[in-house]
């Protein structure tokens, strides 16, 4: 009896296939949020200006920065997806 | 992300390598944060030492940069959450 | 890249190396491309959505990038085989 | 007998460096083809303008700042192979 | 006897974290290199122009953007301690 | 860096590791001093080859870079010195 789920937990083997495809999900995660980090600072925050908290303004500007960052993100991907198809 | 996919073996390797990334990922923050303010701010090289004016706004470009990446944080989160599969 | 001093136990490891990096590569020349048509297209952000301008700025700028980066790729291509020495 | 090659192929072993020197040189090509990419992005095209097609002139400047970047690349290594001699 | 060191070097067992922690350092380290001379070459080189030598002007601004990129990474290592003890 | 708090055993691995590095940053510098010394210098895109002007100024570009480089590398070695903890 196993407290975790069921009974075909014997022998599990680790493949590594799966453990590379989930280093490649959490790569590219991590990378979309390093990417979005630049480019909303770029286009919304004046670091060396101002004071150190983020005004109104610039809650608001990130808020829809990051919305239309993922937008971007899966119009792009959309589009990738409907040209290999039509190859 | 959702790993329920993987047996626990192969979760509990990831749980390691999730680790190991954050701190790398934390590093980097960092040293990001670092390269960006020095830029924005350190305009005098006459000197050795940040002037007075210099590291007053690497003071305030370190705790905007942090909030900033805090509240992108979050909203990456809730967007994430939405774009994953339904019923998953 | 020629490959072929080394043995074919080396060879199907080497390939094995370049089908996991190609799927990196592709995955990393696919983020660049949204990162910088976001930066040359978005430029409002007092609404949530891409506006009708930034979305067919979006997807004129990807297309355009895509048809760079292949014809840089097929330049390449030639330029590297001349690169590579004689009688190899 | 075997369809690919020859007979000194039983007990083939994978030496551990010629599988890092290979990696290096994919690294090294991959990188120069991605800078390549970036700067004559830089270089010729303007990414948000006109439309979704190469003209003749970004093909042009495409087709040159490749070849230019090519020159650069032996330049610099002809240069920094005479330091390392002169050292 | 052994010529390095002492006698509690038999079956010296490598400690896979102890590698990985070294590497961390090693990555901090070069990762720092790498992006003073990056910014101080934004700070203080024009790479086109001029002679291919340091001037003394040149010479000095590398010297101080060094120590201010060090005494910036200092600054900032102090306050994110001081902020995540405060939490 | 210092790494006497490790045994033999694992101070030979991290050798290993540090050579393999000092190769690939070296691969990194030369290849950052390509594309730095090109955008600043290559500006001619309606001929092949370099022209007298921009071969003039890669060569000096180069040579800026490497003086660059090296003062930078002396700069730092005295530096992180300075910040290793006493008595160590």
């Amino acid at each position: 009896m196993s407290y975790f789920g069921g009974g075909n937990q014997q022998a599990q083997t680790i493949n590594p296939q799966n453990i590379a495809m989930a280093e490649q999900e959490l790569e590219m995660v991590t990378d979309l949020f390093n990417r979005i980090v630049d480019s909303c600072q770029e286009k919304c925050i004046k670091l060396g200006e101002g004071q150190g908290d983020l005004n109104q303004q610039d809650s608001l500007c990130i808020d829809n920065c990051v919305a239309k960052f993922f937008e971007t993100n899966s119009k792009v991907g959309e589009k990738m997806q409907n040209m290999s198809q039509q190859q | 992300m959702d790993f329920s996919r993987f047996n626990q073996a192969e979760q509990a390797q990831i749980a390691a390598m999730i680790e190991h990334k954050q701190m790398k990922d934390f590093m980097k923050l960092y040293s990001n944060l670092v390269q960006r303010c020095f830029d924005d701010c350190a305009n005098d090289f006459t000197t050795k030492s940040l002037t007075g004016k210099e590291e007053g706004c690497v003071n305030k470009c370190a705790d905007k940069f942090l909030k900033h990446s805090e509240r992108v944080g979050s909203r990456f989160a809730e967007l994430s959450q939405n774009m994953a599969p339904p019923g998953n």
